[in-house]
């Protein structure tokens, strides 16, 4: 078990978003949050990482409590996540991108930087060198000096996913990573994320609407609706469980 | 400090407050839908002195004319600055916004500088505010009365635009989130173009106040008074109309506060403002009137 | 850095442009702040130099004397890269500026250094001509009008309490302020309350209303004009009825006298000119009717100074056979003796002028002569 | 990096071959503007890594270079000199204590203006974006009024005079060097790049695990030094210093070089340097009277503000990029490969 979430709620000025919430994830599963909008699931991704902090609840990784520990600090932990909206910097190229996930591992002070002293030299020879092969596995290597921001949106999206990998995660959470894909290109991903899961030895916890993409991928789901929990288990149980049918309005035919 | 004094005391405090007021007003208009310390709010009051001076002194115009010009100038002034500087800014990093505001408050000081000249001007206001009134001990102009008056006035004026008119609605909801209220099919511009000419009116009227109460004026006149201003507006809690009124009078009674009671401290009067704005900024970041950052404002 | 080249190129060719010279001409240098905060004073005097300029720009042999004006922005920095200039591109052969004591003194150092004369005007601190062989003033030093105005203060105004306002941005405030008290209290006066304003406040309500509950008979208050005429104006609205005492500094811009109003009525100012004072020069009349003539305004006393600053220059280039010759210049302009200018007679002494106090009242909106003290 | 390298040592060895050459080249009046170009240089850069790089507005450098100007002018003043100087309050003890030569006096400069960046960076960070324009601006004045009202530190409104000039162009330009050198070093770091992170976008650098506070303390603290150097260097050039020296109207001028040059490019910082400090003394006809086709107009003192303050706002509405945009020198040359 790798991820335990326990009695979570969350509400913002008495609007409740998540309610009572309780799962588990293993490890190296590929584990779904699916629901409807406003179901509370990118606020679930908010409080485990650190974004905001739950009203009542805890946050366990790897036996360890992190409910209350600022973000920044959650990535050390070992988790990282996408965004729904991609967040890349804009000013940087793809291989700055993931120099920024690999910030941590460059083990050298502020002082050493300044004044260039051989660790600077040594450190940085290292993460220039993960770097690259994050970016040879993801098959980015044609784009690595291109402005990030410039680049196609499936491009982008495997630049972020890229950049969460460099931080080394024991745990990646991804938002809605298929959004605004084409099939073949969503198939792909889903091939992708099996790749990463194994090459890194990683779990998967991701937000999705394409039931066809979770259908493919996820290995066990969670149904929310508005802050409860109405299904866990696998995705074919879901789609027969009646609760579910009737928070999607029948979204699930195309599944 | 004997009673009398402290009556004094007390009316200098309100009057002074005041027109910190009035002008804290429009950066926490301008701030609650912009998000930008329009640092040149307080030029447009400068603006506004120099306009009234202009018609006094050379077009010879009578006071309540030369106030409505003022009046009417820093409007456009206030319009102009929306149109030309910062709207083409509107969706591009802050920073870039906050720099141009900068120049346009340099220019405008500049402008004036070059056009009226650098040496101080005198600003010639009606006999009738020189008027002292004496009450057993304690004196008072006009002014003092009159600039509280107004300020509460214009503020209930206000509060009712913003909360019984549609324009109202709108800026509030326009605080509330930009592009929201952009899907709605409201005109964000329009809405914006009458919270700079609330802001702007509202600084021509503390303008005025102030070239009657210390009758000199010069081009870097609006420096000092703006930071305060401001200061008072964050003090109040960024973003909320009366929260700047309250701001205002809580400064402008501390400083005077601090000269009464403390006169070795007098030097360091210009400093409690910026006191006072590290002080909240460290305990409580959204001000006295509490308005979270991220939701509602006014 | 191609690129500085290039501006410095460009510069230097506008300026010569600026500059052709057709008959033999001798170059005068005028630093002042033309604008930023005090630029104001800077066009006053300005003005009196352009005056006098149009009065009198030929020297005995012939030559014609150019002024080169900069402005320095009010800023350190410009009245240094100023003075740099005017010496090393246009090769002045004097320097007439920068107005006030701290600008002054960030050019003394680069004049002294290229042996070329300075004469300021207006800057009054001690320290400016302390130490120096190259710079001289016309005006008194702080030190002097301090003492003046303690000696009214006793003997003429008979007030043996008194309550001194200090301006404690301005370095003039101070260095007056310092030298009255000690001289104040060595006659035997005692001073009851020293106050401390800074230059651009505007409410000085709340520090005034604590004076009037000590009911003072005597202010004194070292300050400039803007802040002369609103202390005036809001110790009238106050009610406090003192004798008040101010300095050349109070009444150097007419702002004063308009922002004030009838409130600084009975106010009594130390100064070194008045326009109303019995003409002690032929030049100080004939100044003060081209003055009013070419400008429309009556005469600045900063403008006064300035244009003695001009005089005494170019009476010393005239004793100089070569009328460029800085080093000559120099020993002429600090051995002047009864020189007399437009603002009265003036010597000098190491570098700092001699010369006769005169205090004034103010009655109807203007300063009337009282009487005139000697050093 | 190693090509950025090579060029830098270029770029470097012409610097260096400039600043050698120059005394023989440029009259004093040349080598005035030509050290305070130097002294800018050093202020825009370091103002830049706060302001370009990592994107927060500060308004500070007015203080920070008062600090550093103070305390290299107190460092060097002989400690009969001070008794003679400061004419109000006698000189604090430690004040009279304080001896240094040139560089320690620098380094202390530095030191103390970082040390005072610190204890401000827990107000000033505490919140984002304009709230750190406004705070820093009022520590500028504040930092003023201490200046103005401690004269037994400042000496008050007179401030310091007679402060021994001992540097020449080789300590500016070096200086000046050494620090661009630093400065780049910090940007072309993992620090640098969390900082443009921050600039970029701030909720997703610290969602990747950057502490943005420590990242903004550490570029705020950096740059201050620097700053408290360039002020001290600015005290040593001028001789003298006072409280009025150092208003918002430096902060505008560094302001100014930085947008000219592009937010962010430490190039740009130096070309924009030159361009204001040295198109300000090209620029000195504006303020006199002109002659324009025979019409000849009158003086206008105070028209080359209102034509600095009309740059910042094109560039800013125009030409946001400035001159460099965020590229340096040697990537141009890269692009062109």
């Amino acid at each position: 078990m790798i991820l335990e979430i326990k009695d979570i709620t969350k509400s913002f000025g008495g609007v409740v978003a998540i309610n009572d919430t309780t799962f588990h994830i293993n490890k190296n599963e590929i584990y779904g949050l699916i629901g409807p909008n406003g179901a509370g699931k990118t606020t679930m991704f908010n409080i485990i990482t650190g974004n905001y902090k739950p009203n009542s609840g805890k946050v366990i990784l790897d036996g360890k409590d992190i409910t209350n520990k600022k973000n920044y600090n959650i990535v050390k932990y070992g988790i990282a996540r996408t965004f729904q909206n991609i967040r890349l910097f804009s000013s940087m190229s793809v291989k700055e991108n993931i120099l920024i996930g690999l910030q941590n591992a460059a083990n050298y002070t502020y002082i050493e930087s300044i004044f260039r002293l051989p660790r600077f030299f040594s450190q940085e020879k290292k993460i220039a060198k993960r770097a690259d092969e994050i970016i040879d596995f993801l098959n980015l290597t044609e784009y690595k000096d291109e402005l990030a921001t410039s680049l196609s949106y499936g491009i982008q999206r495997k630049v972020e996913i890229a950049r969460a990998i460099a931080t080394n995660p024991k745990l990646l959470l991804l938002d809605e990573p298929a959004a605004g894909m084409n099939p073949n290109e969503t198939h792909d991903l889903a091939q992708l994320l099996f790749q990463i899961r194994d090459k890194f030895d990683i779990t998967i916890l991701l937000i999705e609407h394409d039931m066809k993409f979770v259908n493919h991928l996820c290995d066990r789901v969670m149904v929310l609706d508005y802050g409860k929990t109405i299904f866990e288990g696998h995705i074919e149980d879901a789609i027969k469980d009646e609760e579910v049918i009737k928070a999607y309005l029948g979204d699930f035919k195309h599944a | 400090m004997d009673f009398i004094t402290f009556i004094q005391q007390l009316i200098n405090g309100i009057s002074l407050g005041s027109m910190y007021a009035l002008i804290a007003i429009g950066y926490t208009m301008v701030y609650g839908v912009l998000r930008l310390i329009n640092f040149a709010h307080a030029d447009i009051m400068m603006v506004a002195a120099f306009a009234a001076f202009f018609a006094i002194d050379s077009l010879e115009v009578s006071f309540v004319l030369a106030t409505i010009i003022a009046i009417l100038v820093s409007v456009v002034t206030g319009i102009l600055t929306d149109r030309v500087a910062y709207k083409p800014l509107r969706h591009s990093p802050r920073i870039s916004l906050l720099i141009t505001a900068i120049g346009v408050s340099f220019f405008l000081e500049n402008i004036v500088n070059v056009t009226f000249g650098g040496t101080p001007k005198s600003f010639n206001a009606p006999e009738f505010f020189d008027t002292i009134i004496e009450l057993s001990g304690a004196t008072l102009t006009p002014t003092v009365i009159i600039v509280p008056v107004v300020t509460v006035l214009l503020l209930s004026i206000l509060l009712f635009i913003l909360y019984r008119t549609k324009y109202g609605m709108a800026i509030r909801a326009l605080a509330f989130d930009i592009k929201t209220v952009s899907l709605m099919g409201i005109d964000s511009n329009r809405i914006i173009m009458i919270v700079f000419i609330i802001g702007s009116a509202l600084a021509a009227v503390g303008g005025i106040f102030w070239a009657i109460s210390y009758p000199i004026l010069t081009p870097y006149m609006g420096v000092m008074i703006g930071l305060k201003a401001f200061a008072a507006a964050v003090l109040g809690g960024i973003g909320s109309v009366s929260g700047a009124v309250l701001g205002g009078f809580i400064l402008g009674f501390t400083e005077v506060a601090v000269v009464a009671l403390y006169p070795e401290l007098g030097a360091y009067k210009d400093a409690i403002a910026f006191v006072f704005l590290i002080i909240v900024l460290v305990l409580k970041p959204t001000g006295i009137m509490g308005i979270n950052f991220e939701k509602s404002r006014f | 850095m191609k690129l500085l080249n290039k501006v410095l190129t460009i510069s230097a060719c506008a300026m010569l442009s600026a500059s052709i010279v057709t008959a033999k001409e001798v170059k005068i240098g005028v630093i002042m702040p033309m604008s930023g905060p005090i630029g104001g004073f800077g066009q006053s005097a300005n003005k009196g130099l352009e005056v006098m300029h149009s009065m009198n720009n030929k020297l005995d042999n012939g030559d014609t004397v150019k002024l080169i004006l900069i402005d320095n922005k009010s800023d350190k920095i410009e009245s240094a890269n100023s003075a740099s200039k005017l010496i090393s591109s246009d090769k002045v052969t004097a320097i007439i500026g920068a107005l006030t004591s701290t600008n002054t003194m960030a050019m003394t150092k680069i004049a002294e250094n290229a042996k070329v004369p300075v004469v300021a005007p207006v800057a009054t601190n001690i320290l400016v001509t302390k130490r120096k062989e190259y710079v001289s003033r016309v005006c008194f030093s702080d030190a002097f009008q301090g003492e003046v105005a303690a000696n009214f203060a006793i003997n003429e105004l008979k007030q043996k309490e008194a309550v001194l306002i200090t301006d404690v941005k301005l370095d003039y405030s101070i260095g007056i302020a310092k030298i009255f008290k000690r001289a104040y209290k060595k006659l035997g006066g005692k001073i009851v309350k020293n106050v401390r304003i800074n230059s651009g406040d505007t409410d000085f309500k709340a520090m005034l209303s604590n004076l009037k509950a000590m009911k003072p008979k005597f202010i004194f208050f070292p300050v400039y004009s803007s802040e002369a005429g609103l202390i005036a104006k809001q110790a009238r609205q106050l009610g406090i009825k003192a004798k008040f005492l101010g300095t050349d500094g109070m009444t150097a811009d007419k702002v004063f006298f308009k922002a004030g109003g009838k409130a600084v009525e009975g106010f009594y100012g130390t100064n070194l000119f008045s326009s109303d004072a019995p003409k002690t020069t032929e030049l100080s009349k004939k100044f003060d009717d081209t003055f009013t003539k070419q400008k429309n305004e009556s005469v600045h006393p900063f403008g006064v100074l300035a244009a003695d600053s001009y005089n005494i220059i170019v009476a010393a280039m005239n004793k100089c056979k070569d009328p460029a010759d800085n080093v000559c210049v120099n020993k002429n302009i600090r051995a002047t003796k009864n020189f007399k200018g437009a603002s009265g007679v003036i010597s000098i002494e190491n570098g700092d002028a001699k010369r006769s106090a005169i205090i004034n009242i103010i009655e109807n909106g203007k300063e009337k002569y009282l009487t005139t003290v000697n050093p | 990096m190693a090509k950025l390298n090579k060029n830098f040592i270029v770029y470097l060895l012409i610097s260096i071959a400039f600043i050698c050459i120059s005394p023989y080249v440029f009259e004093d009046y040349g080598m005035r503007i030509l050290n305070n170009i130097f002294i800018f240089i050093i202020l825009a850069v370091s103002y830049n890594l706060i302001n370009g790089i990592t994107g927060q507005l500060s308004l500070e450098p007015n203080g920070f270079v008062a600090i550093g100007a103070y305390v290299t002018a107190l460092a060097l003043l002989s400690e009969d000199m001070k008794w003679e100087l400061f004419q109000l309050e006698d000189p604090s003890p430690w004040v009279l204590g304080l001896n240094l030569d040139l560089i320690p006096a620098l380094l202390l400069s530095g030191v103390v203006a970082s040390a005072v960046a610190f204890v401000l960076a827990v107000p000033v960070f505490r919140v984002r974006g304009d709230y750190l324009a406004i705070v820093t601006l009022g520590f500028g004045f504040i930092i003023k009024v201490l200046a103005i009202n401690s004269p037994e530190v400042t000496n008050g409104s007179i401030g310091l005079n007679e402060i021994p000039s001992v540097i020449n162009v080789y300590w500016t330009g070096g200086i000046a060097i050494v620090t661009v050198i630093l400065i780049l070093n910090v940007v072309y770091s993992k620090y640098g790049r969390a900082m443009k992170a921050v600039r970029d976008d701030e909720d997703a650098a610290s969602a990747i695990g950057i502490d943005t506070f420590k990242i903004k303390t550490l570029a705020f603290i950096t740059s201050a030094f620097f700053e408290g150097i360039g002020g001290g260097l600015l005290a040593v050039l001028l001789t003298t210093i006072s409280p009025d020296l150092f208003t918002f109207f430096l902060t505008f001028q560094l302001l100014i070089i930085i947008v000219l040059g592009g937010l962010g490019s430490m190039s740009g910082a130096i070309i924009g340097t030159v361009l204001v400090i040295g198109g300000s003394e090209w620029l000195r006809f504006l303020d006199s009277s002109m002659n324009i086709f025979g019409y000849v107009t009158d003086a206008h003192p105070g028209l080359r503000m209102v034509v600095f303050s009309l740059v910042l706002i094109i560039v800013m509405l125009f030409a946001r990029e400035g001159i460099m945009g965020k590229k340096e020198f040697s990537d141009i040359f890269r692009k062109k490969k």
